[in-house]
């Protein structure tokens, strides 16, 4: 007979002794002043240093297998690494999308050849991925995608043509992933192909922009007639929808955004309320409504982790959270706004003031991070059809 | 690491789902409704419905101990319960008793034992109450000294605060008067202010005034706070369920109303919050049960009983209201009526979310943990 | 030429000694202990009584020409006589429904013949009118009303067939107007007729039920080939849409809500504040945040007041408010929600408490003021209705 | 009782709508962005431009009495213009220097004149200063004691209060290192910390010191909050208008995006609350000016000019924060890009929201008086 499961909130001994090393690591290694932000030529470079610090101690990707420089680490022990990270107030990781976005699909889809390939390079960030969804006429209607891959026969491979843009970090990135469109004939989501691109390939341009935060995070990419081979199509040929939307589920769901970096942000906004730059000494009428904002934030953001470790445990014993997914990006991604925007009220005049200005409280960190989440409730599918999903899928209201 | 209800109470919880279905259908909350048409006294509900089938299924003394009848569970595996009861809107006080009263009963009977304190005349009172928990006897409410309402118009016995100390009196030898029933906008409510002027609280009901005593008040207190978060995200589901419902069927413009966007939203929304309610509810549950961990540094001051509880309760107060209203907004007119079902739980849900302290109450005890 | 004209908030002598009069009447004759609600049998006998007083002293219908019991008041004198009509805790107006929706309609397609026989006797309260819009299958979409008039060329009139619902006190009232589709062929918004039809006729069974705060406000009213005769048909046959817009747009518009209802409310809401029912001694953390909300409503309370004074500058001058009125209706019904809601936030564990309870504050006024302005969002067009035209025609959104 | 802008304030808003359309497009405002790159200090703004432009319609000098070259009007006259600055984003001081300022020197004047107090080489400077403004030669900034930002970078006066009194101190004359340029999230923003350290106040900068200047400072800081709700307003409406044109034209799903109710709903409740916003902002400024009725009892507590002037601010501070939070989330990535203007007007309400009070500061301060 099956053990009766009981509740249980104790980490084991495997699990605390992952998190002591984690963090001991962290503060030895983490550089004490921030690095200038990774969105930037030269910020980049710096976290690209940091990437590989990260690769040579293995914890550049501890869920992913060791022989690929991971460390077979549990969903549980990459919750412990997640938080342990953000707490210690350790870099973003330019790496990202390669790492959350690309490689959950390698792992699905690629050949062995394409995995070994590319996943060891990814985590040694000796290859930098950027993605390519998002085109000037396909946004949040991802299966509007015009970019076209027309078969060279005679090559073996695929000649590619067509924009792709608000492509993140694009201008420091080696590779970019994406949808093609290998059918012509078919419509909307068919007919499209997964390509793996170089983007030092002839016939490809890339064109960086700002962001609304001033950084060169964005890039525009033009393919005029880029060659690849086969063995840079990620799936079947024509199939690349199904393969795109296992990315996009990873993108929306629990491996973009463990609940760690919301706690942190938090606790760092209940820092700056009980700091003189937050609340001060408290004697204004303001103050209290200040507070209860700040609460809400971190109820939220606990709210959050309870959430995943509930969500995780369903995935541990078999329960798959499917659309389930879409709640988790509009929570957090709804959360992060709030968090931003309270801050920016407990600093009041003063919010304002960005990296630069000698009175800005904590370099401006505050409003770029706010900058930063206002991104949120748009990127990966925005928050309105997020809603749509949940109403759909998840309640069962007519699509319509 | 595992954050869900245990095997155990997840079957508890779901064999009370079961039951409440044939039992406790919205017609029984009617018939609270009707009764009060005429009296607020608590209609009967120790003989035969969804009272006596809770008794039978051991739902009101789960958390007593073996040894005097009970099942010996802890809060954290009634939390499924106390969600299913909120979600039947279920009029007797099962909640009240089962997992505030009782088990503070059982607390206190072991105080009393070890330190022999009490008079020989509450110990058997003590005993009796015991039994009539037990049996299905009697309902046990408790009349904190903030004077905030007695959950239970009419209970059997009632667990007093008054200066010094904890009183067990019985309701059944109250004067008349000492209970003074108060209409409700949830007509399947009975809630009473306590007149302790025409209460006799004399030595001879005087239970004990201990350190240990005063812990297991408070201990029972976060438990009350607790369950009423759990009835609200219970209340819950079946607002968003009949929302639903309602919506996929009636059509307007010649198309569903569910097919809105607009309607989408707001359901999408209300059904987030409440979602995102229920792992406060359950965790606040643990922690007052003392499960293995609760205790780890690494929770942060999550992990202090009562702000763990207080966030439970804002959040449960205030994803139940919003479910409310936004399930009226999407039935329309029909939501208006008292025909339709919805306001048997919508007007629970306003009643117990600011029922154990509202949310601004909870988020300000909160705040004050954090921020002092 | 045309004298400059400056901004200027003084009431003139004549709006003063207006409000004077008003005032002073108002103080001598309110009851002083509040009528039961207009919406049960017994409370609205009581209503019925206080209107007669109202209709002989001239205050039934102060914008209407004198000789229907009116003062030919001006829009300025009409938000003079809500204002102290509310501020002075006066009784609801059963006879609302006719005097603000059917009246105006009246006033432009009525023949002269309709206006005398009706508008006295509805000032008088004699008549008394309830609406006719809702049925079971047309709520939001009036359009999609079922209820038939067929035509009865012997007898020089219609038949009626078919049913109205939530029917605002239809149990009390004589008489009731709304649409019938007389051209069955019609699609939609043609082929509607509005009629006006006595409720004792033979054929017509009105049915009540109870509304969300228990009283039995609503009605349901059947038709099962009730004549009417074509004196009571208003405007044009096949017409009665473009008739009924008229009168929708009234419900809609200023002339429901004047300000006077929600200043007064947000006036109790801080007076009930600084009661000790509400943030008592201030003293704890939760005040300040409940005073913030009490704050925000009374501030809302006179961005309406203030809204409308501009409204009626522009009507006054010849710039009608069209769709605009859109934008009144999401703003008072709102408010309205707030406030109540608030005040349930401030009473706490008493918000329950309802009249009959010794403990009830204010015999539980507060919770059957928040279940009266629950519905503001749902009646007269649904507020995500409001949304839709003030997108739709006053931003120019798509309608699609 | 006429509730809205007179013929003339209304006639001059129009005019300065017109002039700031082609003198004053968005990539003027780009223009301040970019000389921020290299350096913070104000480029120069008096020789040709919309600065010279608005100085020759009359509207720097236009709330100075007639006698030193002014138009004398009031500032309910200039709530529409202040509307119109605001909707430009003009980065020129205009509004600091016209509505506030200028009409605090002409303040002063009067009272310097009455009482005689101040030095002869202060009352050469206030008649220097005036001509100025009536030149348009220099913006004048004030410096608050509490040390809030100084609004204008290098004006070429400022109006110092210290303790005992206000300084008037010649910008020209200033130590290099006696205004901190602080870096803003909105490029075309020059904003200031003043270093009193660094600062020579004198009997010979001293003014007056006097109950009157007193009253004319509140007034003067007064005028800058409901000026700066005005352009609040002002900025809500280029980005609602680009939103509308951007979702009306942007096709997603194969239709355009604003036909989904979901977007609809997102820009009519913004449309709402800055529609709702401007009858406080005019009201306030109708208040601080004075105008005959205001001082009725039956305004009730919003006849208080304080309370007429926070009830302004806040409204118009939330009100475009919500209006730019939708504009965003409107226009997806593409807003999300500095290429695109509308992060102009965005990051000036940010700017702007928080920038004499921001909204829960004011609404504390209607509470007190509402509740005290």
């Amino acid at each position: 007979m099956r053990q009766t499961r009981r509740v249980e909130l104790r980490w084991n001994d495997t699990e605390r002794d992952f998190r002591d090393e984690c963090r001991s690591w962290l503060s030895d290694h983490v550089p004490s002043r921030p690095l200038p932000s990774g969105d930037t030529a030269e910020g980049f470079a710096a976290h690209l240093e940091w990437e590989q610090q990260l690769f040579e101690a293995r914890w550049a990707v501890v869920s992913w297998p060791e022989r690929y420089g991971g460390r077979d680490a549990s969903l549980w022990e990459w919750l412990i690494f997640e938080e342990e990270y953000y707490r210690a107030g350790a870099p973003q990781r330019v790496t990202q999308n390669g790492i959350f976005l690309l490689a959950p699909t390698l792992f699905e889809f690629g050949t062995p050849e394409q995995q070994n390939r590319f996943l060891p390079r990814m985590a040694a960030a000796e290859d930098l991925w950027c993605q390519g969804w998002s085109e000037p006429e396909a946004g949040s209607d991802l299966a509007g995608i015009r970019s076209r891959a027309v078969r060279d026969e005679e090559a073996g491979g695929w000649r590619l043509s067509g924009q792709k843009t608000w492509t993140t970090r694009g201008a420091f990135c080696t590779h970019l992933f994406g949808l093609f469109r290998t059918d012509p004939e078919a419509e909307r989501h068919k007919g499209l192909t997964y390509f793996m691109v170089p983007l030092d390939a002839e016939g490809v341009t890339v064109r960086g922009f700002g962001r609304l935060d001033g950084d060169e995070g964005f890039a525009e990419v033009f393919f005029d007639g880029a060659f690849v081979g086969d063995d840079m199509v990620l799936g079947e040929v024509d199939r690349g929808w199904s393969v795109a939307m296992a990315t996009t589920s990873s993108e929306r769901g629990l491996t973009l955004r463990a609940p760690g970096r919301f706690t942190a942000s938090a606790s760092r906004l209940v820092d700056l309320a009980r700091s003189r730059d937050g609340l001060g000494d408290g004697s204004t009428e303001r103050s209290p409504v200040l507070a209860d904002e700040v609460t809400r934030a971190w109820m939220d953001a606990q709210a959050y982790r309870l959430y995943t470790l509930a969500d995780v445990t369903d995935i541990v014993e078999g329960r798959p959270p499917g659309a389930r997914s879409s709640l988790n990006k509009l929570w957090w991604s709804e959360l992060d706004v709030h968090i931003g925007r309270t801050a920016l009220d407990l600093l009041g005049e003063r919010a304002e003031l960005v990296e630069g200005a000698e009175e800005a409280v904590a370099g401006g960190a505050w409003m770029k991070a706010y900058q930063f989440a206002l991104s949120g409730p748009i990127y990966a599918g925005t928050n309105e059809i997020q809603r749509n999903i949940v109403a759909e899928r998840v309640l069962g209201l007519p699509r319509r | 690491m595992r954050f869900a209800l245990s095997d155990d109470g997840l079957g508890f919880a779901d064999a009370v789902r079961d039951a409440l279905g044939s039992v406790a259908p919205p017609a029984h909350v009617r018939r609270w409704w009707d009764a009060a048409e005429t009296s607020l006294v608590t209609p009967p509900f120790t003989g035969d419905g969804p009272w006596q089938a809770l008794v039978d299924m051991g739902v009101v003394s789960a958390c007593l101990p073996g040894d005097v009848g009970g099942a010996g569970l802890r809060f954290v595996e009634m939390v499924g319960v106390c969600e299913e009861l909120g979600a039947a809107a279920l009029p007797e006080p099962v909640v009240a008793t089962a997992v505030v009263a009782a088990p503070l009963l059982a607390d206190l009977a072991q105080i009393v034992d070890g330190v022999g304190e009490a008079s020989p005349e509450v110990v058997e009172a003590l005993e009796q109450a015991l039994d009539d928990v037990v049996a299905g006897a009697a309902a046990v409410a408790v009349a904190p000294q903030d004077d905030t309402l007695v959950e239970c118009a009419d209970a059997g016995w009632l667990l007093v605060e008054a200066d010094g100390g904890l009183h067990l009196v019985d309701g059944r030898s109250l004067p008349a008067n000492a209970l003074v029933p108060q209409r409700s906008v949830d007509g399947a409510r009975r809630v009473a202010r306590l007149d302790r002027a025409h209460l006799d609280l004399s030595a001879a009901t005087q239970l004990c005034g201990t350190g240990e005593a005063a812990t297991a008040w408070v201990a029972a207190r976060r438990r009350a706070e607790v369950a009423c978060a759990a009835q609200l995200v219970g209340l819950g589901r079946p607002m968003l369920a009949l929302t639903v419902d309602y919506v996929n069927q009636r059509r307007q413009f010649g198309v569903p109303v569910g097919s809105f966007q607009a309607v989408k939203h707001q359901l999408a929304d209300a059904a987030l919050h409440l979602e995102f309610a229920v792992p406060p509810v359950r965790f606040a549950a643990a922690v007052l049960s003392g499960v293995e961990g609760t205790e780890d540094a690494e929770w942060g001051p999550l992990g202090e009983p009562q702000v763990a509880v207080s966030t439970a309760k804002a959040a449960a107060s205030d994803a139940a209201e919003q479910v409310a209203a936004a399930a009226l907004q999407c039935h329309g007119a029909i939501g208006y009526t008292v025909e339709h079902d919805l306001h048997l739980y919508m007007k629970r849900t306003w009643a117990l979310a600011r029922s154990h302290g509202d949310a601004a109450t909870h988020r300000s005890i909160v705040a004050t943990h954090l921020l002092r």
